[in-house]
């Protein structure tokens, strides 16, 4: 059992994280997975949605967010993270857009600073894995749309009506114990729950 | 050889390629010792730079322990001697030395030299008593020719 | 010809889906041996986005809570049942009685230390929400393996299947949920059967607690090793593999010989090759307990062997080993709650933390 | 463009939206100048945002870093972690268990009953902190009689019947383990040593003190391990020893930010641990100051080592 | 009268190379007068026999004993738990709510995607062009041809940049920036059947 560092104060990242790193197929190593990612995370903070293979884009991911939980925890007057959002952006004109930019925009944010949802997959393609990654409150159009309007939906329709048997039953129930040993009752609530559980599975 | 006699001369500058990572620090067989009990036969190989080397470690695991009885080869001589004092990481509470420390016995467990001018470990006094038992030789006479115990 | 052998495609197929350890196809076409008991349903389902309205999702929540509340009834109507409280009038314990066992989640290791000054390493095992979910007496219990033809007529022992961990009944199927339905709990995580002798019966929602185990007992812990996955000989065997050097290539850590010509000239069953390691039921029998937390239900065991990963599954129960039984009487069928417990329970040589420092003195 | 709609009456605002259109192909000097003095305001507001406030709760985790748990996730129970806690803080309410660092010189008092009077002391400079939780230890370095010699303590283990602290202070690595291979007198310190007593409210010194390495054969290559405590080690090593330093660097480490975070616990749990802890780490600390100011009082003396 | 001369004489010729065909192998060339004396003459094919194949005894590799139907199978269709030869079904694939296109669980609809993806393309190509190589210290709001922009507090408009593109809003991208859907739900309660024949 290990100590933990405690040089260091991190934020926690809104979003699971492996035990271990993925070693990103490279020629040179630790450092060139490194390089690697800078690209990618250059990448994000610019376009702000990109399409890439699964295991880069989810390695790239926490190191955009890492970046962006620094850059708000310390702002751009601390020198440490100015060197590190100078490391990680190859384009300089980024920085700015780090700090003035993103920063205020997540700055209250309550959940992840990236989304990250599986891309279609091609034909004939079973073994290439693509996600769509991208930075919240970007400008583009939604990749997925909620539903507001689902209430004539089968399993909506056949849920109101169970729940309205299961008001009724037990409407009727309660006015049937008036009278009676209120001892009976759990054992019938029981039964009558039994309608309302198997239509979830519906 | 001439690689030895260069080395004496300037070992900062020729320094050979072996590996210096942390090793295990056990004393197994052709281990060098340092004797640091005032016998003579001690004293001298400890000034004259042949720290004795051990030849057989007395138990099952040929791996030498706080306590073990080990035989020695010292100034041409087979002598038996008793670890006090381990490089190897011990236990908790059991204290780890700079260097391998053993004090030079006769077979009866008599010390040859008259005292012991480095500290021992206090668990040594358990571990030679349980020994003394088993053994028909007596150890703890070791024990009384010791100036400290840490 | 052809529409035959599409039935056995079709047939393998659907076969195929089941990813059940009851329900794996051996070959093709060949029928399974043991037909599983009836609690062996696939508990998983198929995961759906169910765009599900918000009075209807709170509608749901009603009704588990409901459940809830009847679970609650139920325990307390099985903890005033005369089978838990009239036992001392009726059945007594004996060395040859099989009690109920306890599912606990392996939390991780810490050191305690001994009353001498020695340490121990010690696993944390802990029982959550534990149920007894129904009893079935010997003339109904039917086991997968009968060793012995004539096993029916000699049973004596019936089964009680225990449940662990609450869970949400809108993940698991409908199958698995009836299992807990048709005795009024709602579902639970971990289902786990305990052969018991008819003596030990418990009635249905019966709860069991960490205390169902006395301080100072031995017990065996029955779980999955850790998955190491496809292993060689040196990993999975401890074989010693080959020299580094002097000539050696491409075998250093190879098996070598697997065995001899003439008659014997091909692999011998039971050869230790490479292969899956790991994910094993084993059990490690006689494990001593040596401190029970009575609030948060967590067992100290002694030392770290217990199969399996920190949040593993365990199931406990009483040791066979002969010399580790039990002597006396333990809570017998189980210990019912009760308030007035302490917190926690030490084995006399383990030395409890708000104990002062210890010390030696000279021996006289 | 956006910056029209920043006038302030409403009116013009409107007008000017509606003549946005026209106004665009003219030229793009006004807009110039608008996003000048919005540039202004920026700033202002930039040079306001400040840093967060760091809870003071979280500066516990370098006195009583064991508090907090391993940050690997397979060893994570969040139970285990709160019964640990528990089980040091009743340890710590039997014997005070001092504030010390890596480079303070303690005593440390056990039961043993291998020693004639049943006690064993033993006076060292800490070397190195390890483990977390009820496995924390701790070893202690010395040089008896010219003899070196080091003993690794459990911090929980109830055989210790005190730990003194006799001069608290800090080296300037984390891991002192070069003394072993440095001259003698870096780590003496004689065992009738009195308590180095600081003022209250003072920080914890740093001793800059640095270390002379004796000549190879060495443990480890310590040129290899950055470390800022050791003077002359420039002058034992070869060309070779030099190039393979520079081989072996690795800079990037520096930036890898998940490794960063997969070695520390973040400050939504710390927060969480210390908040839990704090209350009664705060009355040891008083009960333990009410102890020292019946002490004597004496000051820091500048020593070598 | 001449053709039928020389058809006979053509008749000869390849009575005399039949001849000389069965005689000494292969014909002489056209210009070759006297056979080569060097030439081996070939040897004569023996008459095929039976005997020859088969010896004293029949050696065809053939099977010795039979396969059962359940290695037959096994060999035929793998084995469930490893290799599984046959396609197997995929059980995942769900509708899309938007197109109606087939789409897996857990994955993005292809058709939506790609019209998404092209008009992000376009908004990203139209981004770029404006902000130039210059530092980015704005945030962006893209605006379609004909559009106004909708009510907002002034500081929501604080430090953003207009981006404008050169064309419709399409049909499926929602306008309204906080609210996520283009569609109102209907109050209509009749359900009428349309297109019916």
């Amino acid at each position: 059992m290990n100590q933990a560092e405690v040089s260091k104060l991190v934020s926690k990242l809104r979003m699971n994280i492996k035990p271990e790193h993925r070693r990103l197929k490279n020629l040179k190593g630790p450092e060139g997975r490194i390089d690697k990612l800078r690209k990618t995370v250059t990448g994000l903070i610019k376009f702000e949605r990109i399409e890439l293979n699964i295991n880069r884009g989810d390695e790239a991911r926490q190191y955009a967010e890492r970046l962006i939980s620094e850059a708000i925890r310390h702002g751009d007057c601390h020198k440490p993270t100015m060197d590190m959002a100078n490391f990680w952006l190859l384009e300089k004109q980024l920085v700015h857009k780090l700090f003035k930019v993103l920063v205020p925009r997540f700055e209250n944010s309550t959940v992840s600073y990236t989304k990250m949802i599986k891309a279609p997959k091609a034909q004939n393609t079973e073994h290439t894995n693509k996600i769509v990654l991208e930075l919240r409150g970007n400008p583009y159009p939604d990749l997925i749309v909620k539903q507001p309007n689902n209430r004539l939906w089968i399993q909506n329709v056949l849920l109101d009506a169970a729940k309205y048997d299961y008001r009724q039953s037990k409407i009727s129930e309660i006015a049937a114990n008036i009278g009676k040993d209120t001892q009976l009752s759990s054992s019938s609530l029981t039964a009558n729950n039994k309608g309302g559980t198997q239509k979830e599975e519906s | 050889m001439f690689r030895t006699i260069l080395n004496k001369l300037n070992p900062v500058e020729l320094t050979c390629g072996f590996h210096t990572t942390a090793c295990l620090n056990e004393v197994r067989l052709l281990t060098r010792l340092r004797v640091v009990d005032n016998s003579e036969i001690g004293m001298r190989a400890m000034a004259e730079g042949k720290p004795p080397k051990v030849i057989c470690v007395y138990n099952k695991q040929r791996v030498g322990f706080i306590g073990d009885r080990v035989m020695v080869a010292i100034k041409g001589q087979k002598k038996k001697g008793i670890l006090v004092g381990l490089k190897q990481t011990q236990k908790v509470k059991v204290p780890k030395f700079d260097s391998n420390n053993i004090v030079l016995i006769d077979d009866n467990g008599t010390p040859l030299g008259t005292r012991i001018h480095v500290p021992i470990p206090t668990i040594l006094r358990t571990i030679l008593k349980e020994k003394t038992h088993s053994k028909g030789a007596d150890y703890t006479k070791l024990l009384a020719i010791a100036t400290k115990f840490v | 010809m052809f529409p035959n052998s599409l039935k056995l495609l079709w047939g393998a197929l659907q076969k195929s889906r089941f990813d059940n350890a009851a329900c794996n196809i051996r070959g093709a076409s060949r029928q399974p041996r043991f037909r599983p008991p009836y609690w062996y349903v696939p508990k998983e389902r198929v995961w759906t986005d169910d765009y599900l309205t918000k009075e209807n999702k709170q509608f749901l929540e009603e009704v588990i809570k409901d459940k809830l509340e009847a679970q609650t009834a139920l325990e307390k109507k099985a903890l005033t049942s005369p089978i838990l409280n009239d036992v001392k009038k009726n059945v007594t314990w004996t060395p040859q009685t099989k009690r109920v066992g306890l599912i606990a989640r392996k939390i991780g290791n810490y050191p305690l230390w001994c009353k001498d000054g020695k340490k121990v390493s010690t696993t944390l095992l802990q029982v959550v929400d534990n149920h007894v979910i129904k009893y079935i007496p010997p003339e109904e219990y039917k086991p997968m393996i009968k060793s012995n033809v004539k096993w029916v007529e000699k049973q004596k022992y019936g089964c009680i299947l225990v449940g662990a961990e609450n869970i949400d009944p809108s993940v698991v199927t409908k199958d698995y949920c009836g299992i807990f339905d048709s005795v009024g709990m709602l579902p639970k995580r971990h289902l786990c059967r305990f052969v018991v002798s008819p003596e030990s019966a418990l009635p249905n929602g019966t709860p069991l607690y960490a205390t169902h185990f006395r301080v100072g007992d031995c017990i065996d812990i029955r779980s999955k090793t850790m998955d190491r996955g496809f292993q060689g000989v040196m990993k999975r065997w401890g074989f010693k593999g080959m020299p580094a050097s002097h000539g050696v290539t491409k075998t250093h850590r190879r098996p070598g010989n697997i065995g001899s010509g003439g008659e014997k000239a091909r692999v011998w069953p039971g050869t230790k090759m490479p292969g899956h390691m790991g994910n094993r039921w084993r059990t490690l029998r006689g494990v001593k307990i040596l401190r029970i937390d009575t609030k948060y239900n967590v067992i100290w065991t002694l030392g770290v062997a217990i199969p399996g990963e920190t949040g593993a599954m365990c199931y406990l129960f009483d040791t066979v080993l002969p010399l580790k039984r039990n002597k006396t009487a333990p809570p017998f069928p189980t210990q019912p709650f009760m308030n007035d417990v302490p917190k926690e329970y030490f084995e006399d040589t383990i030395h409890p933390f708000d104990e002062p420092t210890i010390s030696y003195y000279e021996e006289i | 463009m956006a910056v029209t709609l920043r006038k302030s009456t409403e009116l013009f605002t409107v007008a000017k939206w509606l003549t946005r259109r026209d106004c665009r192909t003219l030229s793009s000097l006004p807009e110039k100048a608008k996003l000048a003095s919005l540039e202004v305001t920026e700033k202002a507001e930039t040079s306001r945002r400040r840093p967060k406030k760091v809870n003071p709760l979280l500066e516990n985790r370098h006195a009583y870093p064991e508090f907090l748990p391993d940050p690997n996730p397979k060893w994570r129970n969040s139970l285990r972690e709160k019964l640990e806690r528990a089980d040091m803080l009743k340890r710590r309410n039997q014997i005070d268990i001092p504030e010390f660092y890596v480079g303070s010189i303690l005593a440390v008092t056990i039961a043993d009953p291998h020693s004639q009077g049943k006690t064993n002391r033993f006076v060292g400079i800490c070397i190195e902190r390890k483990g977390c939780g009820l496995r924390a230890e701790f070893t202690l370095r010395n040089v008896v009689d010219h003899q070196g010699v080091e003993v690794r303590y459990d911090l929980y283990d109830p055989t210790i019947h005190k730990i003194q602290v006799l001069r608290v202070e800090k080296r300037l690595d984390d891991k002192l383990f070069y003394l072993r291979d440095a001259l003698p007198e870096y780590s003496t310190f004689s065992f009738d040593m009195d308590p180095e007593i600081l003022p209250e409210g003072t920080p914890v010194p740093i001793n800059p003190v640095k270390v002379e390495l004796k000549p190879k054969p060495w443990l480890e290559r310590w040129e290899r391990q950055e470390l800022q405590g050791i003077s002359n080690i420039e002058q034992y090593l070869t060309k070779k020893d030099k190039v393979r330093r520079e081989l072996r660097k690795t800079p990037w480490e520096k930036y890898d930010l998940m490794k960063q975070y997969r070695k520390t616990i973040p400050i939504e749990e710390q927060t969480d641990i210390w908040s839990e802890v704090n209350s009664q780490l705060q009355q040891l600390q008083l009960a333990r100051k009410k102890s020292t100011r019946k002490r004597t009082f004496s000051a820091p003396k500048t020593q070598l080592g | 009268m001449f053709p039928r001369f020389i058809q006979v004489v053509q008749h000869l010729k390849n009575l005399e190379r039949s001849i000389l065909l069965s005689l000494f192998g292969h014909p002489p060339k056209e210009l070759a007068l006297a056979v080569s004396v060097n030439q081996q003459p070939k040897p004569t094919p023996k008459a095929f026999s039976i005997h020859d194949l088969i010896g004293d005894g029949f050696l065809l590799a053939v099977p010795k004993f039979r396969r059962t139907v359940e290695k037959r199978l096994n060999r035929k269709f793998g084995w469930p738990e490893y290799v599984w030869k046959p396609f197997v079904p995929k059980t995942n694939l769900k509708t899309c709510h938007e197109c109606g296109h087939h789409h897996e669980q857990g994955r993005l609809c292809g058709n939506c995607y790609k019209k998404i993806g092209k008009e992000t393309k376009e908004i990203q190509g139209e981004i770029l062009k404006k902000l130039g190589s210059g530092p980015i210290e704005q945030d962006v709001i893209v605006l379609y041809e004909g559009e106004t922009l909708p009510d907002q507090q002034k500081e929501f408009w604080k430090g953003k940049r207009i981006v404008e593109m050169k064309k419709e809003r399409p049909q499926w991208f929602s306008k309204n920036l906080l609210q996520k859907s283009t569609q109102q739900p209907s109050k209509s309660t009749d359900v009428k059947p349309t297109d019916l024949a």
